[in-house]
């Protein structure tokens, strides 16, 4: 399962910082809830073989996370996803938030007349998933 | 371990193989010779060695060099030694000069001819006679180099010396050096340059004061022949070594060649005669006496006698059949003395050949075609008592007898040699 | 830390490294760049002690580089360097012989992790399992420090990859890594650290990381400013 | 230490096939060379003595003799032939045994001069490497020498021949007293020579690998030029002693045996002069 999960390098672009695109990533996987709460997610050295990075930067990738306290690790066991509801639905909020802003800079330039552009949204969101 | 098997067999493969060479190499089956005592004193052959050629079937000629105790093959010695041996420094230089060598090694560094030496006990002289070619006069000059060394002071002094109006000699030797109440004196040979003369031997001698430095040169003796048609005349000195001491004489063997055409049944067969006569040189006056007729040789073609000097007297050794007459006469006298005569003394000996002296030591061989076995004599030379006789033995089982048959062994020549 | 202080080298009269002073941290992966010919595998082999320098120094954790330093820092050249005569077990019985450092048991994993045939002999092997296997001779050292020459130059893309894999894995972590490559696009977010070298001096020494966060920049793109400018 | 008995192994390793090559073809030309010859000889001996002049074997045997293996190889320079190629062959493969290392796109050498040990084991095993293979040829020809004696025995009939032992027919072919000296100390002194020389021929390869073609061939010549004069000193002073006296030098006049010892001495200076200077510039010169 945990494999299925982390794509190999080929999802990452190499202008960003890599560690905070790792971040961001598990950040997808707990908002999408791939990842729930307490679940234990692979050691430093299994995502890095997993991602195909370089080990420092699975480090670093930790690190931030264990700052924004997204993961926890006690003593030397392997480190788990938070439990904190309210942060998870802070993640969740951040990642809306950030799409949304990029989808809104991609098309302010048309200047859409705003419940024209709600509406061609609302169909698009509401349509189902060619895949499903 | 195993997987360095290859090469341990391989070394081991090596030394085994090596050492399987060298060892068979000093056991290869060539005859051991020796002298074994017939009568006499072993002492008195001590340094005596007899240089002869040995031809093992299948092999190529082998040198050896036969004493008392056995035989070495010049084969098997170390070409390292050898070399070092066959010098003239070493091997065939008389034993005085080699020791001479050994203990002034300092002195006689740089002396290319070590025989132009005079020692006693507290001089040692060297004399160089350098020819140089003057460019400007177009004309070779000679230049005499002596070197005295003070044995008690340690200290050399060199004297250098034009031998004068020199020009006319195309060749000069040294004859003898010796050092006569404070003089160095050096008698020379000079051979005269034109050849129409026939190259008649001049004799001259050079002496140096020592203290002064001062030379002076003694008149020319022409050693003229004694008939005047075409002889070739060649003046050699009898060789002094194992002499002590100085000595004013030097003995010469002056030899008139000619070549007699006989007829005979109209073919004309062109005969050489040689005779030798003996010369007293005294360097001290620069004169030279003829020696008594009685010791002169005469020969065709090979010389059936040679001369021996001891210090005191001059010694003809004929040889003449299984015979050695010998014949002296006193050097300071000139007075001939009581020769004797050894011979061969084995029973069916008929022959006495390799005659050698040294100092007061005579050796010859004495052998026999029929009985084909062969004898070392040594003798004392003034007065002919026989010191040692030895027969030539080999320690294996070798049938010598065959050898001298079939001429694989021969004999060469005698030579004293101090090991 | 290998640090290389003031280096070098002429070739004849021609000038290869004017001055050069970098630094190799342990436990980084630094990736040596430069156009052909700008000197990139001759510093290598310098630091290595293959190639005389002809001024300044080379340091390996503070002392200075000498023969007993090759236990500790592993090269890995562009070229496998193992007689063509000799099988792959002969080569690891080869390590075994010679270097303290050699693990038997990691050499093994890496033969399998390859998929190396023990048996075959170095001159019937192809570029790619050539390369491979010179990665195993590398790696299988216990080294501090791994200098590599072109580890993915002339290679089949899978190869490749998995080549880049052991960058990623425990193999390299907390060791020291060198190499030079010109396909830096493919391995880049491997890299920690960029020296790029130019006429025989160091260009631009930089973190990946830090180029990305404050100028959003790949090593890529700084590559063209410094190389195209 | 032993790095450098498992580099002599491994060196050994690389070389036993052509070695293995080389006594093949020693063996096989020898034997057929003295087999053929010899052969040559008893149909002559028969045709011309035994037949045209109607000789009985004991007269030939007793007026001629019987037929050695001298006789056999007398004016015949066909033998040293094995001998010279093995000797060129060994040459060229103590060139080989460095060059080996730089050619062909495996550069060995890069792994050789990675190895945790001081180079000096390099190059003293390449040293030892060519040293026993020179000596296992040595050593092959002694061990060989009976069973060509065994095959000239072999092919004169019993009451022709002259029986003569292995360390003797070496001592008939001239290229073969200097290969296998009847002396122990000539073999020694020998081969002492051949080993300075070896490591001269060394020094030269190891300098042309420090500077390359161009300017390590200048090296190659100023080295060998010290060579030279170092090795031509009793010469050259031999030489000063026979200039009419510019200088009084006397005094440099050496005896035989100091001759030899200097120069035995010079040689080993020489040989000791190219092991310096190779270690040295394996340890800071060399290049792949």
């Amino acid at each position: 399962m945990q494999a299925g999960i982390f794509p190999p390098i080929a999802a990452f672009n190499n202008r960003d910082p890599v560690y905070l695109q790792v971040v961001r990533h598990f950040k997808e996987l707990i908002a999408t809830g791939r990842l729930e709460a307490g679940q234990t997610i692979p050691s430093r050295r299994e995502l890095a073989a997993l991602l195909q990075i370089n080990p420092n930067t699975a480090q670093k990738a930790y690190k931030e996370m264990e700052e924004q306290r997204l993961i926890i690790t006690e003593g030397n066991s392997p480190s788990r996803v938070t439990h904190d509801a309210q942060l998870l639905g802070a993640i969740r909020a951040e990642l809306v938030r950030e799409a949304v802003e990029a989808f809104v800079a991609t098309i302010r330039p048309i200047q859409l007349p705003t419940d024209e552009l709600v509406e061609i949204v609302r169909a698009a969101y509401e349509a189902p998933k060619e895949g499903e | 371990m195993k997987r360095y098997i290859g090469s341990v067999l391989l070394i081991i493969f090596i030394a085994f193989s090596v050492s399987a060479y060298y060892l068979q190499a000093n056991r290869v089956p060539w005859p051991d010779f020796y002298f074994e005592k017939v009568e006499g004193d072993e002492s008195a052959a001590e340094g005596w060695e007899l240089d002869a050629e040995y031809s093992k079937p299948g092999r190529s000629d082998d040198r050896v060099m036969i004493g008392l105790s056995g035989t070495e093959y010049v084969a098997k010695r170390s070409a390292l030694y050898t070399t070092l041996d066959e010098s003239q420094y070493q091997r065939y230089l008389d034993p005085d000069a080699r020791k001479l060598l050994e203990s002034e090694s300092g002195f006689m560094r740089g002396k290319q001819n070590a025989s132009n030496v005079y020692a006693d006990d507290n001089a040692l002289a060297y004399t160089q006679l350098n020819k140089i070619f003057d460019k400007k006069e177009m004309k070779y000059r000679y230049e005499l180099v002596v070197e005295v060394l003070d044995r008690n002071t340690n200290r050399t002094r060199d004297y250098r010396h034009e031998l004068s109006d020199a020009s006319a000699y195309f060749w000069i030797t040294v004859l003898e050096v010796q050092l006569l109440d404070g003089r160095i004196s050096i008698a020379v040979n000079g051979t005269t340059s034109d050849v129409i003369q026939e190259n008649i031997p001049e004799l001259w001698t050079i002496s140096i004061d020592l203290e002064s430095g001062k030379a002076m040169q003694s008149s020319v003796v022409k050693l003229l022949p004694a008939s005047q048609d075409r002889v070739q005349i060649s003046a050699q000195k009898i060789s002094d070594h194992g002499v002590r001491g100085p000595n004013p004489f030097v003995l010469l063997q002056v030899t008139e060649s000619k070549y007699e055409e006989n007829l005979q049944n109209s073919s004309i067969s062109i005969q050489p005669f040689h005779k030798a006569n003996l010369l007293r040189y005294d360097m001290r006056t620069g004169t030279a006496e003829p020696l008594p007729e009685k010791l002169s040789t005469i020969w065709k073609n090979q010389p059936d006698a040679t001369y021996a000097f001891d210090g005191r007297s001059v010694y003809q050794l004929q040889q003449n059949g299984d015979k050695l007459i010998v014949t002296s006469c006193d050097v300071e006298t000139a007075a001939m003395k009581p020769g004797y005569t050894l011979s061969n003394q084995m029973h069916g000996g008929d022959q006495v050949s390799l005659i050698s002296a040294y100092g007061n030591n005579l050796a010859f061989l004495a052998g026999s075609e029929t009985k084909l076995e062969l004898q070392l004599v040594i003798a004392d030379l003034p007065s002919g008592k026989v010191l040692y006789r030895g027969k030539l033995k080999t320690k294996g089982d070798e049938d010598l007898a065959e050898m001298f048959s079939s001429r694989k062994f021969r004999a060469d020549k005698l030579v004293y040699t101090l090991k | 830390m290998i640090r290389v202080e003031h280096v070098r080298k002429r070739f004849g009269r021609k000038q290869v490294l004017r001055d050069i002073s970098m630094e190799a941290r342990r436990g980084e992966i630094t990736c040596l760049v430069g156009t052909n010919g700008s000197g990139k595998s001759t510093l290598l082999r310098a630091i290595m002690g293959l190639t005389p320098l002809s001024g300044g120094r080379v340091e390996v954790d503070g002392a200075a580089f000498h023969h007993g330093m090759y236990e500790k820092v592993a090269f890995i050249p562009d070229t496998l360097t193992m007689p063509p005569g000799m099988t792959v077990r002969a080569c690891m019985t080869f390590m075994q012989d010679f270097y303290r450092s050699w693990e038997a048991a990691r050499g093994e994993e890496l033969l399998a992790f390859f998929k190396l045939d023990p048996a075959s002999r170095v001159g019937s092997l192809s570029k790619g399992t050539a390369a491979k296997l010179n990665l195993v001779l590398g790696l299988g050292l216990n080294a501090d420090y791994v200098l590599m020459d072109e580890p993915f130059s002339g290679i089949d893309l899978f190869s490749r990859e998995h080549i880049a894999s052991v960058f990623a894995s425990e193999l390299i972590e907390d060791r020291g890594v060198l190499f030079t490559t010109h396909e830096i696009q493919d391995v880049e977010h491997l890299i920690d650290k960029v020296v790029m070298l130019d006429q025989g001096v160091i260009a631009k020494e930089f973190y990946c990381e830090d180029i990305r966060q404050r100028e959003g920049k790949s090593v890529l793109d700084v590559m063209r400013e410094v190389y195209q400018a | 230490m032993n790095r450098y008995l498992k580099l002599v192994h491994m060196e050994l390793g690389r070389a036993w096939k052509p070695l293995a090559a080389l006594m093949g073809l020693t063996l096989v030309m020898q034997l057929a060379i003295v087999v053929y010859l010899t052969r040559n000889r008893v149909a002559f001996v028969k045709r011309n003595y035994l037949e045209e002049q109607q000789m009985s074997v004991a007269t030939f045997v007793q007026k001629i003799g019987r037929i050695s293996f001298n006789d056999v190889m007398m004016d015949n320079m066909l033998f040293t032939a094995p001998i010279v190629l093995g000797i060129v062959v060994l040459l060229l493969y103590t060139l080989f045994l460095w060059y080996r290392d730089w050619l062909g796109k495996n550069m060995f050498i890069y792994r050789l001069l990675m190895l945790p040990s001081a180079r000096s084991d390099l190059y003293f095993a390449k040293l030892t490497t060519v040293l026993l293979l020179v000596f296992s040829l040595v050593a092959f020809q002694m061990a060989i020498l009976p069973l060509l004696s065994a095959a000239f025995a072999a092919s004169v009939p019993y009451e022709l021949r002259e029986s003569v032992t292995a360390v003797e027919l070496a001592s008939e072919i001239e290229l073969l007293t200097l290969v296998l000296p009847f002396n122990w100390k000539d073999f020694l002194l020998y081969y002492g020579f051949g080993m300075a020389g070896v490591a001269v021929l060394y020094a030269c390869v190891l300098l042309e690998r420090s500077y390359k073609i161009v300017r390590g061939i200048a090296g190659m010549l100023v080295y060998l030029a010290i060579i030279g004069l170092l090795l031509f000193l009793p010469a050259i002073i031999g030489l000063l002693l026979f200039l009419p006296a510019i200088i009084d030098v006397y005094w440099m006049a050496l005896y035989p045996w100091e001759l030899i010892t200097l120069q035995s001495g010079l040689v080993a200076v020489v040989g000791a002069l190219s092991v310096w200077l190779s270690l040295y510039l394996m340890k800071h010169k060399i290049t792949v």
